[in-house]
């Protein structure tokens, strides 16, 4: 398994000397993620995708800023910032509510890191980088909802989280934030974003919830 | 009427027929030395004590329902006296003596029955804050025994040693602790009381108060009309801050809700009282065999004696963290009762602010075990204008002074403690 | 129970951990010993419909003045703390 | 072993599947049964009538009902770790090779010893045991009580950890039904063809009710083909789902309900991977309780006898399971419905002896049957029932007008009418209604959204049912917001129903209110001579209604009587309260996947698998675990390990993962305004670059949490707490900023989980961060001073922050990094730090060194210390307003002699501390008026090769050099230690500052 992705957006080679050390990232799930097919066997029901190296910032708007802020992103990413528990995709980038006032820039490639962002939102939001503190993991397959719906107490029905819905809620006591990301075929995809220490301990329980209906595991460096 | 295995075997002898009332039921008076308001076991145990030790016999009950209907009839049935902080400690073991001796001094078996209470530790933290308290129950004079891993393999093999989230440890136990039969001690009280002359008057509501011009206050106004009293006490878990407002009182109190659970009966399983350390768990089992377990509050204010789901779950998963073999053992029961959380986890004894009320509320989910200390001091307080010293520390303006007594250490937040 | 959060919507009583009594204020710095006793420790401790506070810590953390029938349970109306979404403020 | 045949099968009817033969061991011997059985329709099958013991006089007991209300058929089901005791033979589904057991009987269900309590039984009336026992007062716990628990209970449960797999799951639907029987299906038909979103909750493992035993005609249709083409009709729409084997069984506040499914237990085990049971929570918008009604007994002496059957168990057993409880039966019925028995047994060629009908009346139809038929119609009722553990063989029976007839029956079936099942509709609360013209409580005062349609509702007739089912149902899901059309609503004619209220037939001999509590109507009309009148009394003192089966075929009975006894009304009687669940659901189904480890979610620190490898021995704090200290090979314990690391830290240099802190960034223009305010010191004023210890105290006064926080920009403060506390300080932060001070601009974010952070101590930690830092960085004192801040680049490429802070005491830096670099940062440390024999160290060691250095944690923060408990007093800003300022004024809080924080020595070197020990004055007599303090911290110091730790002592600062007394009676430890000052290590502060 690879773990030597170096994320652009926190580790700038700025030219220093000889690079004695190795700074290697390692996914939280680096050890519990064991790629294949697990559980029930026939038809996978499920599939748990864990999406690696991404940059993800907290952008919150100050006092009276939201305005500002909302002007802010449209300029930068050419749609309006959600405002209510939404995503909104663009070509590079995904903005997904976090809270009132807030939401997160989740990207790869390095265009919308912290750095990056702040100065852009600079007079109106806060910014806080949790490219780190998360993990991402998709989910999809027939008995996707099924499976979440152990670990989801909201309502996730087609017509009431229709795809781009976000949610800010809990799982297993955990906070986590789930979006409906676009179908994949007639199958939903859910896209949760989960706090970084509890993600082994969650991804188990997931995994013990999915057994029965047949697992398959991977990761995956794009974003869905 | 003397209750023993001959005059049950006396009544044998004609199908029973020549049992009386337990209690009489009394029809209010015009006016009583002291009425004290709730028939649950703080307030008949006062009136018994009242009668029985301070010679207050002219004394009424009033209950709004029929009694023991409060919370009294809503717990889970413990007794012990393992705390840690002075005030509390003391207090406690008064209660404790009482019960050891409650059932000939009331002529009514109680089922008191001394099996135990363990309270299991997790951590070296909670062995140390376990040490401290044990300590202090042995300076106290109360007996307290700190266990090793190895000592509860022993006793209560059956708990979740070898796939634990949070190993056990260890446990502080006292084996004086136990559980009684509640029900039994709010009629054992009313029957030994109205052998005394106390009138136990039920489906009588108190509604307000009357006072006169200096504002003393001089009786009740009741749904079965007015009574007057020279002294009136409340003991009213559960409506406190309700009653006290008929006074015009603000207390120190919120109200909150506790359940409680009850399986099936099931052969003995579990041999004293155990609490999780780890988690919202305690259990024990009733001697009818169903295992008798609760945790946590639901956290939130409520007056309407019914939770919800979280908290029961949380339970039973610690249950299940911690005695895994319960799991085919089906929950029977749900019920809920309706605690005064007071501030500081401590309850409150004393006369109010006004002229002849006194206060006994703030129990928290403790009052059970504290019954017969609770009647024992309050008699006191009220038949001699005086705090009885096992109960000093409990007074209402101990938060404005900051002498508070705070077990949890969790400050003025109720749902907390 | 469900709370309707004003920014979430409807959810479990799990993500929210209540606090108490939203109708106490916080005394001014100079209001003396006996306002903030009165605040830190005295209650109403109502029967019936009372304003709380709420927070939606398992979701968007937004603090919430929740109105609530403490005899039923009945939530009749939710609204965000002064501070929850007050970046809208001179919006 | 061959099993026997099934001699009380008939050979064709009914919903068994003939080709599909089951066998199964009931108390060892070996039978067969049928799919579609439950162990009880196999066991009548099979002609088995005694199935098990009463709780109190051991009296036999057979099969009373055919569902959930069954009190006496109780077994115990499966073996050895699987072993469910309590178990209704009328609910278990048959499966190949169950086993199941009698319970509460020694040595066998045919002869059992206990039964010798029937002799006792003059004694052992309700309540009997309050009056006795008492003498001598230790004879309770030895001998009485244990005796008694003996006797008591029923089943045993398991005694090794159960094995099966549980899970919870949440759904979501406009509307909810209890129940599939007409009532049901007619609701789930209309709110489903409306567009509604619908979950039809069936607690048997086929869905149909009544229509499954009774049959009828529905649209013309038999009931069966009705059934059949309803069922699917409900599939073909999309949001309609069934659930078999699922009993709802609460309904909790704003719409929450609780359902149990029993997803694998018609299984020997579940599969694999598969649970046995789920929990569901099902939210609905509203919940239609469509669970009919329970059939009642009628009390008479023997009604307990094996062989007394309730009237529609019997039809359930003919009808649906093709299975004859009797050969030649008798019906004691007060209402018209009980006549359908009749109707049945003949039609499956059984003989009727009789019936005895308490009314008036009765029907030109029955009494044309009755003589075409050949069996007599005696007016009256059955006063005694003669039989024993073998069944019934005669009946008395008192016959209106005074005179007594016999009749000769294997079997008795018996009708008192039906009474709605109320449970759901009564669970907050709401009192039932009296209705005189069924005899019987309605819902009444509902939970909002709830609606009870069909039997449940006091509506018997098979129409009835179906229209008051259908019409909820299209109420329900308008209410709903659905509009759609509920379409046309299935008919079907009404029976007549005419019943003469008939609760107790006076005998000679036992009668039974509560079968399996034993309690009889004597015990009823005792407790109301003591007083006991009240319901709740009533079940308290009697245990009517406790048993597993909550009364419900008991208790509407047992207050009625009560009512007569007392000369009241039923209504003004009234009921107990009713409390859910509605059957008993096993714990492990309400804990689900939270067992065992998975108890609670596990966080893991950045370096935690390094760790392992390390072989660090874990420690659980809240939630995490971290390495508590690493042994070495050689090391004899851990106070062997945890003193090298210490050792080498102080000596050179060593690393601990510090990432378990709450980190929180604390941004905006007002951020050092708002930190004042929550602090007691001052933090508007530090500067960019600069970190700060801080400390928090609660409202009322007393500390909170403490921490260093960091000013990182302008408008950007990083502020750390306590692991124990991080998310409670998150909140509390938030409440502060949300609430309290909403006019402050400020914006707060957990960034806990962003970096991993670690603490690198000892004096060679420079040198060890020159490695592995840019060379461009100053990290010397002038550069860097004690108490700085700064982002650096790290060699190799990433950025870091370094905090200069020392929690050791030595000079020490905190390092953090994005947190998928730290098992790098980690692994670089010990190659940069090789030269310098870099220690990894655990929470041990830092808490040895923190002991040392005096500095307060957990123990001390105990949420009763004040700032000045804990020497920190002067840290108390006098020129701001802030959290708790004012409470910690109070008297008490400020009082003289409060217990404060001291360290404390050995008097004899060797002698080792444990925390918990009380401080008593030298030469005292430990009591409660000279309890002092107690030791909150000890360790073991390397550094001054002794333990040491420390303790809140009465006026502890002022006494220093005082030797007191460590009293320890749970340890049986007594000794004495000095009182010092608790800062036993560079009480100057110049290692951390060099």
């Amino acid at each position: 398994m690879s773990n030597s992705a170096i994320p652009s957006s926190t580790i700038r080679m700025e030219g220093v000397s000889v690079a004695e050390f190795s700074w290697e990232v390692r996914s939280p799930l680096d050890r519990a993620l064991v790629a294949g097919r697990h559980g029930a066997h026939g038809d996978a029901g499920v599939s748990l995708t864990e999406i690696r190296n991404f940059d993800l910032v907290q952008v919150m708007a100050r006092r009276g800023k939201t305005s500002e802020m909302a002007k802010v992103a449209k300029a930068r990413f050419g749609v309006t910032a959600p405002v209510t528990p939404q995503t909104a995709p663009t070509a590079d980038a995904t903005l997904i509510w976090s809270g009132p006032d807030q939401f997160f820039v989740l990207s790869k490639g390095g265009k919308h890191t912290m750095v990056a962002l702040g100065q852009a939102f600079a007079s109106c939001a806060s910014l806080s980088d949790q490219s780190h503190a998360r993990v991402l993991i998709s989910i999809s397959g027939a008995k996707a909802r099924t499976m979440l719906a152990k670990l989801s107490s909201i309502d996730l029905h087609p017509a009431v989280l229709g795809v781009g819905a976000a949610a800010a809620t809990s799982m297993d006591h955990t906070s986590v934030t789930l979006w409906r990301g676009g179908d994949r075929g007639e199958q939903a995809v859910f896209n949760l974003l989960v706090f970084a220490t509890f993600a082994e301990s969650l991804w188990h329980t997931m995994l013990d919830s999915a057994a029965e209906y047949g697992v398959t595991i991977g990761h995956s460096g794009e974003l869905t | 009427m003397k209750y023993s295995i001959f005059s049950l075997a006396r009544a044998a002898l004609s199908g029973h027929k020549t049992w009386q009332r337990t209690w009489r039921d009394a029809s209010p008076k015009d006016r009583y030395d002291v009425v004290i308001i709730g028939g649950g076991g703080h307030g008949l145990a006062t009136a018994w004590f009242l009668a029985s030790e301070y010679g207050i016999k002219n004394v009424a009950v009033l209950e709004k329902g029929w009694i023991g209907s409060g919370n009294a009839g809503r717990n889970t049935t413990i007794i012990r006296s393992n705390y840690g902080l002075p005030g509390n400690t003391g207090f406690y073991e008064l209660s404790m003596k009482l019960w050891e001796r409650m059932e000939q001094d009331l002529n009514y078996n109680a089922m008191v029955s001394q099996r135990g209470v363990l309270n299991l530790y997790h951590s070296d933290a909670q062995r140390d804050a376990y040490a401290r308290r044990g300590n202090t129950m042995r300076i106290n004079g109360i007996d307290a025994e700190l266990l090793d891993q190895a000592a509860l393999k022993k006793m209560l093999p059956f708990l979740n040693f070898d796939h634990a989230r949070f190993p056990v440890q260890g446990g502080l136990l006292q084996r004086r602790g136990g559980t009684a039969r509640h029900d039994a001690v709010v009629w054992g009280y009313a029957h030994a009381a109205s052998e005394l002359g106390v009138d136990i008057i039920q489906n009588c509501e108190v509604t307000g108060f009357t006072r006169d011009a200096n504002g003393k206050v001089t009786g009740v106004e009741t749904s079965r009309g007015k009574i007057g009293a020279g002294k009136v006490g409340m003991a009213v878990a559960g409506s406190s801050s309700r009653v006290a407002a008929m006074a015009g009182l603000r207390l120190p109190i919120e109200s909150h809700v506790l359940q409680a659970f009850v399986s099936e009966a099931i052969k003995p399983l579990i041999p004293g009282v155990m609490t999780f350390g780890a988690g919202h768990f305690y259990v024990s089992q009733s001697d009818k065999g169903g295992l008798v377990f609760g945790g946590d509050i639901d956290g939130y204010n409520s007056y309407a004696q019914r939770g919800n789901l979280p908290v029961m779950e949380d339970v039973c998963e610690g249950g299940m963290a911690i005695i895994p073999m319960i799991g085919r053992v089906r929950l029977l029961r749900q019920w809920g009762g309706i605690m005064d959380m007071s501030m500081d986890g401590t309850p409150i004894i004393d006369k109010s602010p006004v002229d002849g009320l006194y206060l006994n509320a703030g129990w928290c989910y403790g009052g059970f075990k504290a019954t017969p200390g609770s009647g024992l001091v309050f008699a006191h307080l009220i038949a001699r204008d005086e705090t009885h010293k096992e109960a000093a520390r409990f007074r209402l303006d101990r938060f404005r002074t900051g002498a508070v007594i705070d077990e949890k250490g969790q400050g003025a937040q109720p749902n907390l403690h | 129970m469900r709370i309707t959060c004003p920014f979430c919507g409807e959810r479990e009583l799990g993500e929210f951990t209540y606090l108490g009594d939203a109708k106490p204020v916080r005394p001014a710095a100079d209001a003396g010993e006996d306002a903030v006793y009165d605040y830190v420790y005295l209650r109403d401790n109502i029967a019936g419909v009372m304003s709380e506070n709420w927070y939606h810590g398992g979701g968007c953390r937004a603090w919430l003045k929740v109105t609530r029938n403490t005899l039923t349970h009945e939530i009749s109306a939710v609204e965000p703390a002064a501070g929850a979404g007050a970046a809208k403020v001179g919006a | 072993m061959m099993a026997a045949a099934q001699t009380h099968r008939l050979t064709s009817g009914g919903l068994v599947d003939r080709s599909a033969p089951l066998s199964f061991r009931f108390d060892g011997q070996t039978f067969s049964g049928f799919k579609g059985d439950t162990l009880a329709s196999a066991l009548v099958a099979n002609g088995v009538k005694l199935v098990g013991r009463s709780f109190k006089y051991h009296r036999p007991r057979g099969i009373l009902t055919a569902g959930s209300e069954e009190p006496n058929a109780l077994v115990e089901l499966r073996s050895g770790a699987r072993r469910e005791p309590n178990t209704k033979a009328t609910t278990a589904e048959l499966y190949e090779g169950l086993e199941a057991a009698s319970q509460n009987r020694w040595p066998s269900l045919n002869f059992d010893v206990m039964s010798v309590n029937q002799l006792f039984a003059p004694i052992f009336v309700a309540g009997f045991y309050y009056k006795t026992f008492m003498w001598p007062a230790k004879f309770w716990e030895a001998i009485y009580e244990p005796a008694i628990r003996r006797a008591a209970g029923l089943g045993r449960a398991a005694v090794a950890s159960d094995p099966d797999l549980y899970d919870k799951a949440w759904a979501h639907c406009d509307v909810v039904i209890a129940g599939s029987g007409p009532a049901g299906l007619a609701a789930a038909l209309a709110a489903g063809r409306s567009g509604a979103r619908v979950i039809l909750c069936e607690e048997d493992f086929v869905p149909g009710g009544r229509l499954l035993a009774d049959g009828g005609t529905i649209d013309g249709l038999p009931a069966a083909e009705w059934l059949a083409r309803t069922l699917a009709e409900l599939a073909s729409l999309p949001d309609v789902r069934i659930m078999t084997r699922t009993t709802l069984f609460g309904v909790y506040d704003g719409g929450t309900y609780g359902a149990i499914e029993r997803v694998n237990d018609h299984l020997p085990s579940p599969p694999e991977h598969e649970v046995r049971q789920r929990l569901w929570r099902i939210v609905a918008k509203r919940c239609v309780v469509a669970a009919g009604a329970l059939e009642r007994p009628i009390v008479f002496a023997g009604n307990d006898t094996p062989g007394v059957m309730m009237a529609s168990a019997m039809r359930s057993y003919i009808g649906r399971y093709a299975a004859t409880p009797a050969k030649r039966i008798a019906l004691f019925t007060n209402n018209e419905d009980g006549w359908r028995t009749v109707e049945t047994a003949l039609g499956a060629g059984l003989q009727v002896a009789a019936v005895i009908d308490a009314r008036a009346e009765i029907s030109p139809a029955h009494r044309s049957l009755a003589s075409k038929s050949g069996f007599p119609v005696l007016h009256g009722s059955v006063s005694s029932v003669d039989g024993g553990k073998a069944g019934v063989r005669t009946l008395s029976v008192s016959l209106t007008g005074g005179s007594r007839a016999e009749v000769e029956a294997d079997g008795l079936a018996v009708s008192g009418g039906w009474n709605p099942t109320v449970g759901l509709t009564s669970y907050h609360r709401g009192r039932p209604k009296w209705r005189d013209d069924i005899a019987a409580f309605v819902p009444d005062g509902a939970p909002p959204g709830m609606v009870a349609a069909g039997a449940a509702n006091g509506a018997f007739g098979l129409g009835a049912c179906l229209r008051e089912g259908f019409e909820a149902g299209a109420a329900a899901a308008r209410d709903a917001g659905r509009s759609g059309s509920a379409g046309s609503m299935p008919v079907a004619d009404d029976e007549a129903y005419s019943l003469t209220p008939l609760w107790h037939v006076a005998g000679k001999g036992k009668a039974f209110v509560d079968q399996q509590h034993d309690v009889t109507a004597s015990d009823i009309e005792l407790a109301q001579r003591e007083g006991f009148e009240s319901v709740e009394h009533l079940k308290r003192y009697t245990t009517l209604g406790m048993a597993t089966d909550q009364g419900k075929t008991s208790n509407v009975a047992g207050l009625a009587i009560m009512a007569a006894v007392a000369g009241r009304s039923i209504p003004e009687t009234g009921t107990t309260i009713y409390r859910p669940p509605y059957v008993p659901v096993a714990i492990g189904a309400f804990a689900g996947h939270h067992r065992d480890e998975n108890f609670h979610a596990t966080r893991l620190t950045p370096s935690h698998h390094w760790a392992a490898e390390q072989g660090a021995i874990f420690v659980d704090t809240g939630l995490w675990k971290r390495a508590q200290w690493y042994p070495r090979a050689g090391e004899k314990d851990w106070l062997e390990s945890v003193t090298r690391e210490v050792k080498a830290v102080r000596s050179g240099v060593g690393f601990c993962d510090v990432s378990t802190l709450g980190k929180i960034d604390v941004h905006g223009p007002d951020a050092g305004a708002f930190l004042d305010r929550v602090y007691i010191n001052t933090f508007s004023n530090l500067a960019v670059g600069k970190a700060r210890y801080g400390l928090m105290l609660r409202e009322d006064g007393f500390v909170y949490d403490d921490g260093t926080t960091s000013r990182l920009a302008e408008d950007h403060y990083f502020l750390t707490t306590t692991t124990a506390k991080a998310g409670l300080v998150m909140q509390h932060l938030e409440f502060c900023r949300q609430v309290l001070f909403p006019e402050l601009d400020v914006q707060l974010t957990s960034v806990s989980d962003q970096w991993a952070q670690f603490s690198i101590a000892g004096p060679k930690t420079r040198d060890l961060l020159k490695e592995i830092v840019d060379p461009a960085e100053d990290l010397s004192n002038e550069g860097f001073p004690f108490m700085g801040v700064r982002e650096v680049s790290l060699r190799g490429g990433i950025k870091a922050r370094l905090f200069r802070i020392s929690f050791s005491g030595e000079m020490a830096f905190e390092i953090s990094v994005p947190a998928r670099h730290g098992e790098a940062l980690v692994r670089n440390l010990m190659i940069a730090g090789a030269p310098f024999g870099v220690t990894p160290y655990g929470t041990e060691t830092l808490g040895v060194m923190r002991i040392e250095k005096g500095h307060v944690a957990g123990p001390e923060l105990s949420g009763t210390t004040t700032a000045a408990d804990l020497g920190l007093g002067k840290m108390m800003s006098t020129k701001k307003d802030f959290i708790g300022r004012v409470m910690a004024g109070r008297e008490a809080l400020v009082a003289a002699n409060r217990q404060v924080v001291v360290g404390i020595k050995p008097t004899d070197r060797a002698r080792r501390l444990r925390s918990g020990a009380h401080i008593i004055p030298k030469g005292l007599t430990p009591g409660p008026d000279n309890d002092q303090g107690y030791i909150t911290s000890v360790c073991f110091s390397p550094t001054l090769d002794q333990w040491i730790g420390l303790a809140l002592v009465e006026r502890g600062r002022e006494r220093i050099g005082e030797i007191v007394h460590a009293h320890d009676p749970l340890r049986g430890e007594d000794y004495d230690v000095e009182l010092c000052n608790p800062v036993f290590y560079d009480p100057d502060g110049g290692r951390q500052r060099g």
